[in-house]
């Protein structure tokens, strides 16, 4: 990098810092503790402060909401290292980010690579204001793992596309404005051959959604509905059949995503919870059984964030390991599922109240129950392990 | 003594699988939580077992029992751990009414168990107050004033005890915390003065109130002095008879839980193949074939040593109560992730296995608990 | 039963007891130490002692070497209730069995169920006498669990077959006399069909064998090596294409050996090993990690016996509860393993010693090392755990 | 400080594994084995590693050694971890060379060290008495007489201790069994008038002798008096290094046992069908290839530690030890198992594995040990 270049980025490092603490109020750069803490924009959006509506309206303005995608969609037109700049400020600084939105971080990707230049001038710059909320409708039911079996139909009647079918999981369905769907607008070919990538706007008649309940209470999913609803051929990406190619590019940006969502501060240590619980006699954890549990369990979490290290060291380093994330996402999930079955060992009959002020409503109870989805969201555990066989280890297809 | 069961309790079984598929199943269970029922349990279907007179089973005839035994009560628990029935079936009929059976004198034990065998009132077992089981744990005092005990303490866990009309409180008369002489138990009247109870709504949809006992004075004969080895060993006693208790109920839900896992593996496809056919399922199906068949030995085993009165109960109750929460624990983990995101909803019952796992392990001393006292049984 | 003919029973009983008194050495009533203190009988045959072939003439003489067959095959002729009370009392006044012989328990049910009356005249009398021993040839070379996929070819030479091919996990191949083999009498067909039932002289010329040695030292195991061995017609049992039918029936008979050969005595208890060489702190085992195992481990093995007993009970009371010998199989030698696992780890140091007298030429490594097997011999771990999704669960095939 | 290995590491790395490839395989060690080799290692082998430098990569250069690193020789010890390459690596470099180099003054650095780095002694190390690995659980006497020790004791598990030139011996000099005050180390020459040595012939074929001290004079500055914190100090850290080296050498096994049993599962065919395609098999080979990352990363950040001199040596360690112990175990199980008959056979090189596994799981501190000490350091 040549002086002048360094210079320029110094500047540019400075002026930023100096905007940010400028312009991002105080009560936005305390740590987010709650789903509803976030700013997620859409036709019904709601600011639970003033400073959250100055915060994004100033970010808007200066472009920085999707700092790297070029100006012409409403973005910053920040280069990488600069966009790194801006994100290391920020974080500095602990800025919230002014706008959550799966159209940022899931349905643009996939507009930027595989949409027309009118699609793309329609949609990102929406995005980039908050005008439209979006949620993701891939999975349905009965399919599972098995996304490509899906049965979402979209005929094709000359003008439009006549959508029939049924969506799963879909995350805040209930409070998104649109909906980009994987629909079958062919069922001659091959199942990954006949599905297609369609947006659709939620208001549109036909479409209805039901919350689902997990076995931990509420949950942000829901079910999408989709009868007779009508679809402008426009909206779809790319051409019909390119849908399964859309989807596993888009796949890859979800696996990430899953893995931060939710994370809300560092997870209780669990040797100390053990001591405050089971207290110690002779200096060693009066249970000792749980002691040899609690042990490994801490040996394995350990090691596992040792790994996490090295393999970004050697990544750095220029060895690209790719399929590793089906091992992050396997073991971290078991891992996760384990501390969790630890806590209530641990915290016994405290641990199992479910509603009451004592518990902070079953907070533990609901916690635990929420983690055994954990190794089915984002591809099951199985699937994991099938992917590590095959291509990591290279082994056969029967 | 072989371990079958006899065709009476075989026939008891049938008729209690009869009448639980319809009005014990868990949409019963699922509606009693979200009614919010005040009471937590069915109670017609509950006199409807009470006429089958499920309430009597353990309750000697001479005290309007029918004096039919713990392995047909086995086999009764076994229905409702299947099918998830909430009802005072534990905490009235096996936990305080084995304590009265042991340990009451003749006038308690004919006051009390025709009441309990008859259906007509709800006893909540107060034993518990730490964070885990820990028999010896016990902080309320029963101090002798005159010819009064006077209690003070907070009880936990005490199931259904927001709606029981007594309590057999567990409470030291002397001694220090985690000393076993001292201990005794007491029946004490739900409407005494100076007790406050508090219902906590469990992980399970079921009850275990917090029991507050402030100076609540009680007569002296109000304490279980019938049995031989003194209080602390009528409460163990009462315990292991409990925890085998609680193992049949586990079982039953231990092989309801593998059976839906099962049928389901055989209907569910993925990919345009039935899931069943993936031999990593089969292995792990087939793994858990055969921790189920080691829980079944044990709970038959350890319900026979209590009707046989074997000096093997602590140790059979420990291994039941462990071997039963460890592949409670399996199969109702297994089961969630087999069923897939659909069996993470509410919506689909197998959830209500692995809730109900949770409690029912906790309850009495989970496996952690009963690996540990195995293991000082044989002294290491 | 009437009451004449339990009149006769109870005389047979005392009559019985009163001959093996005054018949069964001292030295032949007591335990079995070792495979070396049995009677194998064959063309080499040695008695380790003059009681040893005494006891054996003396047997064979009142016809109880196989009590159960007809007489005219050198049987006894007892009914069912006669060879159980027999049984009885040899068991409690601790008789040894006067010969040991896979000709009695293998290939002797094979040849009375599927042989001709000639094979049969021909055979087992030569069984009872102790004069030929047998052996069994199943397993080939790259074969292991797929047991019909063998390869040793027998073809039809007009008045012999002319055998080729190689056996492997013989047991005892060097010491004995005939072996009794499943070959390929046909190519064409599908490959369980093309299997027959064979019986060959080990002393024909192209007969050799070679010890093999196991990661535990010496074994008992050889490979049979079949180069142009002629074998008559003759010796081929029931009709060319059936041997496959005749092993199943065998494997049956193999898989409840497997059970109880090599068990000498009841295994050492874990928790008193434990107590022994970790120690006590304060009560309880000095390292609380291995006292959670051992604790597990005993849970285990204290209800797979009850388990045994329940199983016994149901039978008994006519629930046959047949492919459970796959549970039985597959649970009993993984918790051996585990045994083994731990009482490695409780010995230490001490356990690793391979030879010296010190560790009793390291026997406890080699037991260690030789369960490894049990997981493999008769069945695999993962054959047994196929069966018992299939045959008991129900689950499909894919 | 970033978890991956140097260029000049990779190097070293890659020139072993071509030495050993051909003359460190385990036809080696099993020709060592069936000619009941007097020695137990292949001098003319060592020399030749010693030529490589490897005899002297964690010794100074100022003591005639590379002063390389112990990341370096931890990529040496993976290869011979591979090869399971017999040689006193573990006794003379890691263990005593280590000792040595903490704990000497400069006299005794400068007589010994030249001498390990030239590849010229072997160094037992005599630390062991009991059953299990102990470090404080030392009998054995030294005791002042003048200016000399005499030492009285035996000590296990020396390895290479029947052909040592001399022994670090792990002796105390006051303080009951058990205390850590009082352990101090010395240096002895292995002629010294009252030593005798008895081999033993372990499971993975190597040596471990049992080494007898009985009135055994030696000169009052033969103690390694130079670690700051004194004997007991110098001794656990000492162990932690060399437990680090052990795992490193685990690394190694636990690669080729994998690598050799998916090859394997590649290429066996059972019922017409490679049983690499069985998917319970795919699914075990999964798991096993996620331990083996969380082996490579705990053993390249445990191996920085020794070179940065972490004082967070301790816990590394024992991690370690630890998790190496556990995925080695069950490494050599699974390869046996999925091998199946051919895997049993002495034949086949995978059952070596299995045995060196155990060996040196027990070595310095099994899992047990480890996860024990792990829970101390927490204070649980």
């Amino acid at each position: 990098m040549n002086d002048s270049i360094k210079q320029n980025l110094d500047i540019f490092r400075k002026e930023t810092r100096a905007w940010l603490e400028a312009n991002c109020p105080e009560s936005m750069r305390q740590p987010v503790t709650s789903p509803n803490d976030l700013y997620w924009g859409g036709r019904n959006a709601k600011y639970i402060s003033d400073d959250q509506r100055i915060w994004f309206e100033r970010m808007l303005e200066k472009k920085w909401i999707v700092p790297y995608w070029e100006e012409k969609y409403g973005g910053g037109g920040l280069n990488n290292i600069e966009h790194k700049i801006l994100t290391e400020e920020m974080t500095k600084l602990g800025c919230r980010k002014p706008l959550f939105s799966f159209g940022i971080s899931m349905l643009g990707p996939a507009l930027l690579k595989f949409a027309t230049a009118e699609q793309k001038l329609k949609y990102l710059p929406e995005i980039v204001q908050g005008k439209i909320r979006w949620c993701q409708g891939y999975s349905e039911p009965g399919a599972g793992s098995d996304l490509a079996g899906l049965q979402t139909k979209a005929e094709d009647m000359g003008d439009h596309y006549l959508v029939n079918g049924q969506k799963v999981w879909t995350s805040y369905g209930d409070k998104s404005d649109w909906i980009f769907c994987l629909v079958r607008t062919n069922f001659e070919v091959s199942k990954h051959k006949g599905v297609s990538f369609l947006l659709i706007d939620m208001a549109s008649e036909g479409v209805s959604t039901r919350p689902i309940k997990l076995i931990s209470g509420k949950s942000p999913f829901t079910e999408t509905f989709l009868d007779n609803v009508k679809v402008p051929k426009g909206n779809l990406i790319n051409e019909p059949g390119q849908g399964w190619t859309i989807a596993k590019y888009l796949l890859t940006h979800e696996r990430q995503m899953i893995g931060g969502v939710g994370e809300t501060g560092t997870p209780p240590q669990l040797s100390e919870v053990a001591q405050e619980c089971i207290g110690l006699t002779n200096g060693i954890l009066s249970d000792s059984i749980l002691r040899s549990k609690v042990a490994k369990f801490e040996m394995d979490e350990a090691i596992f964030d040792y790994t996490i290290e090295r393999i970004i060291d050697e990544a750095k380093a220029g060895n690209n390991s790719g399929a590793l994330s089906s091992f992050f996402k396997y073991y971290g999930t078991e891992l996760n599922i384990s501390r969790y079955e630890l806590m209530l060992a641990l915290q016994g009959y405290d641990g199992l109240a479910w509603e009451g002020e004592a518990s902070n409503e079953g907070q533990l109870a609901r916690l635990f129950c929420r983690t055994k989805g954990n190794s089915i969201e984002g591809g099951t555990s199985e699937i994991q392990l099938n992917i590590i066989a095959k291509r990591i280890l290279g082994l056969p297809s029967s | 003594m072989p371990l079958i069961i006899t065709e009476e309790q075989q026939m008891l079984k049938t008729s209690v699988k009869e009448l639980l598929k319809n009005k014990g199943a868990i949409t019963n269970l699922r509606k009693l939580r979200d009614d919010s029922d005040p009471i937590g349990f069915d109670k017609e279907l509950w006199k409807e077992m009470v006429d089958l007179g499920l309430s009597g089973l353990v309750i000697p005839e001479a005290y309007g029992g029918l004096g039919f035994g713990y392995t047909g009560l086995g086999q009764v628990l076994e229905e409702t751990g299947r099918t998830l029935t909430a009802s005072p079936l534990v905490s009235t009929v096996l936990l305080s009414g084995t304590a009265i059976r042991l340990g009451g004198d003749v006038m308690q034990k004919e006051q009390l168990l025709p009441e309990i065998a008859g259906g007509n009132i709800v006893i909540g077992f107060a034993s518990e107050e730490g964070k885990h089981h820990a028999p010896k744990l016990v902080k309320t005092a029963a101090t002798l004033q005159g010819d009064s005990y006077v209690i003070n303490g907070t009880k936990k866990m005490v199931l259904d005890g927001h709606v029981a009309d007594k309590f057999i409180v567990v409470a030291r008369t002397n001694g220090a915390v985690d000393e076993e002489a001292g201990i005794e138990l007491f029946v004490v009247d739900a409407k005494t003065e100076g007790i406050t109870t508090e219902r906590i709504i469990m992980m399970d949809s079921r009850n275990a109130a917090l029991v507050h006992f402030k100076d609540v004075k009680i007569s002296a004969n109000s304490r279980l002095d019938g049995f031989t080895n003194g209080g602390y060993a009528l409460l163990e006693k009462t315990l292991d008879i409990a925890r085998i208790g609680l193992a049949a109920e586990m079982l039953g839900g231990v092989n309801e839980a593998f059976e839906r896992t099962i049928a389901y593996l055989k209907e569910r496809q993925q990919f345009g193949v039935i899931i069943g056919t993936f031999q990593a399922l089969q292995h792990r199906a087939a793994k858990m074939f055969c921790e189920i068949e080691l829980c079944k030995s044990i709970v038959i085993k350890a319900l026979k040593a209590i009707d046989a009165d074997s000096p093997d109960l602590a140790r059979l109750a420990s291994l039941a109560k462990a071997k039963l929460g460890e592949i409670y624990q399996l199969v109702s983990n297994e089961g969630i992730q087999l069923f897939g995101g659909i069996g993470m909803t509410d919506d689909e019952e197998i959830g209500f296995f692995l809730k109900r796992a949770r409690v029912v392990q906790q309850t009495l001393g989970d496996t952690n608990f009963h690996l540990d006292r195995l293991a000082r049984m044989r002294f290491f």
